[in-house]
């Protein structure tokens, strides 16, 4: 045999190591905009947004927690700012807990960037107990069910009565509201909001959901009572996409894409090795 | 002050990845610290969370505010029971009494064995039996026909490539290899127009005959008491056929959210740490 | 006609003041509403029962209906069901509580165990209501039975059965076949392969807790290859992550070199718990592998996202390496990442393999026997839906 | 009576237990309750037997100065800072010294060392994913088709396929069916495998576990 020579089945793991990592850090640093398709689902919520005339109001509904932040505040984020970016302004009402402050993290930087105020632009309504009888009070009177606000903490402003609230003297129930999105770790959530708010008064909603939530609502976007589905990460990235602010779900599957296919590379690279070398040893057999 | 906390906690992040050059000092370092760092939190959060609300309050400061639930109503002394079980645990030390602390084990063991068994028949056998045939018979199908086409044609493939390797047909040089693919794409094609068919039909969908197949073949494989030649040994093979799938898809889908986790550290350090990133 | 909009009236009037939270928020108000002179139509099929949870006080009673016919459909205005409760068979009605539309269901949790009660429910559209239908006598007990859990009582009681029968036959001698598991043979070549370098072996018993079952099985592997370990004098280090998974360890290894008459060899310090937390345990036994090179890594019990850290630290240490799980997400890592692998139930069947003591291994029959039992049962459930989807079995099958 | 009278007890809580299940009598399902909660009880009381384990492995490793024995001054060392800013003189509140310590040194900690399985798993597959036999393959071809069919390069590559090859949708496919059928088996057979030995334990037949039978 000849001498010996650079042998790829001992390949050190830690030049896989190597390129792990930065296929991971390299996107957060650089986003590459991976080209992304925007499945059906995404498009839909996108164009129905698109198509509210400026000055109207719309209706987020926050029910996550911190534990499903990873997957939905890009999608909170992207859809406050594609609100924004449409002059449209924007109602938070929550029925879980934990999710006004995690809104209000998205909204007030948000406001700053577009010179959005408080009150007239956008409002926070908080967290109000009670789900299914909360959602069915919305569809009676808003201001009734949610009497105050939660106030925009990083403005300094405190809770108070809606009644004296600009934005919230337009606000009576669904008949104001153009749009619903309903960003939702589980229940009550969109299943909830589809039950009782869509059927009953007409409004339309979109949902953004956990990634392993997401199959069991593809049946109300193929039925229409769903305007649009963000499914998990995929979904959000999909989302800022079409708005045009690739943001924290687009970095997170640049990277997520690159290092699938560079373990997809990796077991290639080594079957090829490995054929190769039976071969070889074939070879020497015979 | 935030800035030294996330710097120690960078550096200790730091030493966790330089094992993956290889084993160092500053590994062992972090290695050994947080053993020691998890051991004083468990002692003292044990004590806290458990012993101190459970046995040391009612037992000593008679504090009923928050009294157990208990069938019998609530008693001081009924919280020594699991109190002197605990200690019954350190007999092992002294010998002569040592059988006492393994039988308190054996209780505790036993109980726990009881409530296992009725959940894990209603969940894990029944439950899955019941989806199972659910699916079968139709009732809920996620999936509708199309992806039974799809799923069709890899079943089909790989149903071509099992026979073509296991006949050994040209698996000797490349030409032979060529042929492999083609034949095992003319098959996965006519299996693409046959489930067409079927599925247009309305029979009866793939997918349902690959849950049942599955399971059975799954199942199959787990008889212990058996020999596994003819049809036993056929549906067992056919059991780690789907094993393997299983295995490579579960595999392939996990990977992802260790991606995540990755991600969470890396921004940890480029941004919570350094500011690089935004 | 007005006098039964103005009675409804009146009653709306009189539960608007109700102290109910709903009542109060959420009620619209029906002076700013164009009077909508047609009561929603009635409720049908309701039906009272008592309620059975899991720690009953026989203080519930569930409350069921069919919609008005003007809920989401006819006039589509139906808002909410009133329902009332009566302890005089329908002599004085209290108000209960408040369903929205869409709901076919109410459970009252304030009903007095052994009282007698009656129930009414009415549709409201938010002017009027309709027709009230009421349901009854119905008597709130604290049973004695989860009639929903006989299905699961039923195929326990005959598991065990079948158990217990194939045991007894073992004991009288009649020859039980177990197929060879071979990822078993393996465990034994690899500690004999430590034996030959020198080094030692590893034996993780998982991190599940003393009462996890998989634990259990993997102790009683462990007493096995102790008793291995002992005769060839190989170190056996047992890194624990649960304080009582580490004592039982340790007699179950002591007891072991104790059968095989090595007592002294037997090291405490190798028998180690190292922490509770997951990762630090992991990161823990890393070290190990590294450090103290054992030629042997065995993973024997419940095993979770550490999995992978084991095995692919034990492989770049250059061990031989064999697992053994039950926990369906980490058989993936295990199969892929080790020599050998006892997937599932193979890690139960094991310790009953490994002892051939004719008791365990009629359970491995009895088991054997209820995996026929159940692709039966679920054949016969399939086939008598295709035939009949309303018989007796198809609804407990598949409704349940 | 050392044998008998233990194995009656533990026979009669493991069929107290197993009965609780099927009885929603609000006396025996509190008292189960009540039950599990001296279970925890017990565990909790065992960290003490853990504790003591690691002071003497460590503190013998210190004593003989085998190798590495600087790094066990290190455990024993911050386990003794631990204990006493948490101790029964400390306090654990959210803000004090002791979660502090926890928040800035354990989690980060652990949860690097959780995302160490990022490069794991990749090496893991450039290892043992190979065409070694027909299952071997079948492995390799279901993680690729998944590992694809999860981000979105893998639906850019096969968009303009048709909708049923394309790789999202085999993903699912192949999660949905092959993969839950051999997964329902697994769980089917462990489950069957927990009840024997179950019955086992409360029988009094499985007692390998304690060690010794006298």
């Amino acid at each position: 045999m000849a001498k010996k020579r650079f042998d790829i089945r001992s390949v050190d793991r830690r030049i896989i190591f190597t390129l792990i990592f930065v296929a991971v850090a390299w996107p957060l640093i650089q986003p590459m905009r991976l080209p992304i398709d925007v499945s059906p689902p995404v498009q839909t919520l996108y164009d129905a947004i698109e198509e509210i005339p400026p000055g109207s109001i719309v209706m987020l509904g926050g029910d996550y927690s911190p534990d499903t932040m990873p997957e939905l505040q890009p999608m909170v984020e992207t859809f406050i700012r594609h609100a924004f970016e449409n002059d449209l302004r924007v109602v938070v009402a929550c029925l879980w807990p934990a999710s006004p402050p995690l809104v209000e993290r998205a909204l007030t930087p948000l406001a700053e960037e577009y010179g959005k105020e408080y009150g007239t632009d956008f409002v926070n309504l908080g967290y109000m107990a009670g789900g299914i009888v909360t959602l069915l009070g919305m569809g009676a009177s808003i201001p009734n069910t949610f009497p105050t606000d939660y106030g925009f903490g990083a403005a300094d402003i405190p809770s108070r009565p809606v009644g004296e609230i600009p934005l919230m003297q337009e606000v009576e129930n669904f008949d104001d509201i153009a749009f619903v999105m309903e960003v939702s770790a589980g229940t009550p959530g969109t299943r909830e909001w589809i039950q009782q708010i869509q059927g009953r008064y007409r409004v339309n909603i979109g949902s953004g959901t956990t990634a392993v939530g997401a199959p069991n609502f593809y049946p109300y976007v193929s039925s229409g009572q769903l305007t649009g589905l963000l499914g998990g990460l995929k979904g959000a990235a999909e989302y800022e996409t079409l708005v045009g602010f690739p943001g924290d779900a687009t970095k997170g599957m640049d990277a997520q894409s690159i290092v699938h296919a560079l373990v997809v590379v990796f077991i290639l690279l080594g079957n090829v090795v490995y054929l190769i070398s039976l071969r070889r040893n074939r070879g020497a057999e015979e | 002050m935030t800035f030294i906390w996330t710097t120690i906690g960078a550096l200790l992040t730091l030493s966790i990845y330089s094992f993956l050059y290889k084993d160092n000092p500053f590994y062992k370092f972090a290695e050994h610290l947080v053993v020691g760092v998890s051991a004083g939190y468990y002692l003292v959060i044990y004590y806290f969370n458990f012993i101190h609300p459970n046995v040391f309050s009612p037992v000593f400061l008679l504090r009923l505010g928050d009294e157990p639930i208990s069938f019998f109503g609530f008693h001081w002394w009924m919280a020594l029971i699991p109190g002197v079980l605990g200690i019954l645990l350190y007999t092992r030390f002294f010998p002569k009494v040592a059988w006492v602390g393994r039988y308190a084990l054996a209780v505790y063991v036993g109980g726990y064995a009881g409530l296992g068994i009725s959940p894990v028949m209603q969940a894990r056998v029944i439950e899955q039996l019941r989806a199972n045939a659910l699916s079968v018979a139709g009732v809920e199908d996620p999936f509708a026909t199309m992806t039974n086409v799809g799923l069709g044609v890899v079943i089909f493939a790989v149903v071509a490539y099992l026979l073509i390797v296991k006949r050994n047909l040209g698996a000797r040089n490349w030409l032979g290899k060529v042929a492999v693919i083609v034949v095992s794409a003319v098959v996965g094609y006519a299996g693409y127009l046959v489930l067409t068919l079927i599925s247009n039909a309305g029979v009866v969908s793939l997918t349902n005959i690959l849950l049942v197949v599955g399971l059975l073949g799954t199942l199959t494989y787990f008889f212990f008491s058996m020999k596994h030649t003819g049809a036993l040994g056929g549906l067992a093979r056919v059991g780690i056929v789907f094993l393997m799938v299983g295995f490579g898809a579960s595999f392939g889908y996990t990977v992802m959210s260790r991606i995540s986790l990755l991600i969470g550290r890396v921004s940890f350090l480029l941004h919570d740490w350094l500011h690089l990133i935004d | 006609m007005t006098m039964k909009l103005t009675a409804h009236l009146t009653l709306a009037v009189l539960f608007l003041a109700a102290p109910c939270a709903f009542a109060q928020d959420a009620a619209p108000d029906t002076t700013a509403l164009p009077l909508d002179t047609v009561p929603p139509g009635s409720v049908s099929g309701l039906t009272a029962v008592d309620y059975v949870d899991n720690s009953d006080e026989g203080d519930r009673i569930e409350i069921s209906w069919q919609a008005s016919p003007d809920d989401g459909a006819g006039e589509g205005d139906v808002v909410s069901y009133q329902l009332w409760r009566s302890e005089n068979a329908g002599a004085d009605w209290d108000s209960l509580g408040v369903a929205g539309a869409g709901q076919t269901r109410y459970l009252d949790e304030t009903a007095t165990p052994g009282t007698e009660y009656h129930y009414g429910v009415a549709a409201y559209d938010g002017t009027s209501y309709s027709e009230r239908v009421s349901a009854g006598p119905v008597v709130g007990r604290a049973n004695l039975f989860q009639m929903t859990r006989l299905a699961v009582l039923v195929l326990m009681l005959v598991f065990f059965g079948m158990v217990l029968t194939f045991t007894k036959l073992a004991e009288r001698g009649a020859d039980l076949f177990v197929r060879r598991i071979p990822g078993l043979n393996a465990i034994e070549e690899a500690v004999g392969r430590a034996t030959e370098m020198g080094r030692p072996v590893l034996y993780v018993p998982g991190i599940g807790e003393i009462d996890n079952i998989m634990t259990i099985a993997s102790l009683t592997i462990l007493s096995h290859v102790a008793k291995i370990t002992a005769r060839y004098e190989t170190p056996l280090i047992v890194p624990t992550a649960r304080a009582v998974v580490m004592s039982a360890a340790e007699e179950v290894v002591k007891e072991a070199y104790a059968e095989e008459g090595k007592p002294d060899s037997y090291n405490p310090d190798n028998i180690r718990y190292l922490s509770d937390a997951q990762f630090a345990f992991a990161g823990a036994v890393n070290g190990i592998m590294l450090r103290e090179k054992p030629a042997a890594n065995l993973y024997l019990g419940a095993f979770w996202a550490e999995s992978l850290l084991l095995a692919e630290t034990g492989f770049e240490a250059g061990a031989i390496q064999v697992a053994g799980t039950a926990m369906v997400s980490q058989l993936p890592f295990f199969v892929t990442a080790c020599d050998f692998t006892l997937m599932g139930e193979e890690l139960y069947a094991a310790s009953a393999y490994l002892s051939r003591e004719p008791k365990l291994l009629g359970g491995l029959k009895g088991s054997d026997w209820m995996k026929v039992l159940s692709i039966a049962l679920m054949a016969l459930g399939v086939i008598l839906y295709y035939v009949n989807q309303e018989s007796g079995f198809v609804a407990w099958f598949f409704t349940q | 009576m050392r044998r008998e009278i233990p194995l009656a007890i533990t026979f009669l809580i493991g069929i107290f237990m197993l009965v609780d299940f099927f009885v929603p009598h609000h006396a025996v399902s509190t008292s189960a309750e009540e039950m599990k909660q001296w279970g925890t009880i017990v565990i909790a009381a065992s960290i003490l037997l853990g504790v003591g384990n690691l002071i003497r492995v460590h503190f013998h490793k210190i004593r003989r100065r085998r190798e590495g024995w600087g790094y066990s001054i290190v455990t024993l060392a911050i386990m003794a800072v631990m204990f006493a800013f948490g101790g029964p003189w400390g306090t654990v509140e959210e803000g004090s010294a002791f979660n502090w310590m926890f928040l800035n040194m354990q989690v980060p900690l652990q949860s690097t060392m959780f995302s160490l399985l990022a490069f794991f798993i990749a090496s893991a597959a450039y290892r043992a994913f190979r065409l070694r036999s027909a299952e071997a393959s079948l492995l390799l071809i279901a993680a690729i088709i998944v590992m694809l069919g999860r981000v979105p390069l893998g639906q850019y590559l096969t968009r303009s396929w048709p909708q049923a090859i394309q790789l999202p949708t085999l993903t699912e496919a192949i999660m949905a069916y092959p993969n839950m059928a051999a997964f329902r088996g697994i769980l089917m057979g462990a489950a069957l495998g927990v009840m024997a030995m179950g019955l086992r334990i409360i029988l009094g037949i499985e007692r390998s576990y304690l060690g010794g039978e006298k």
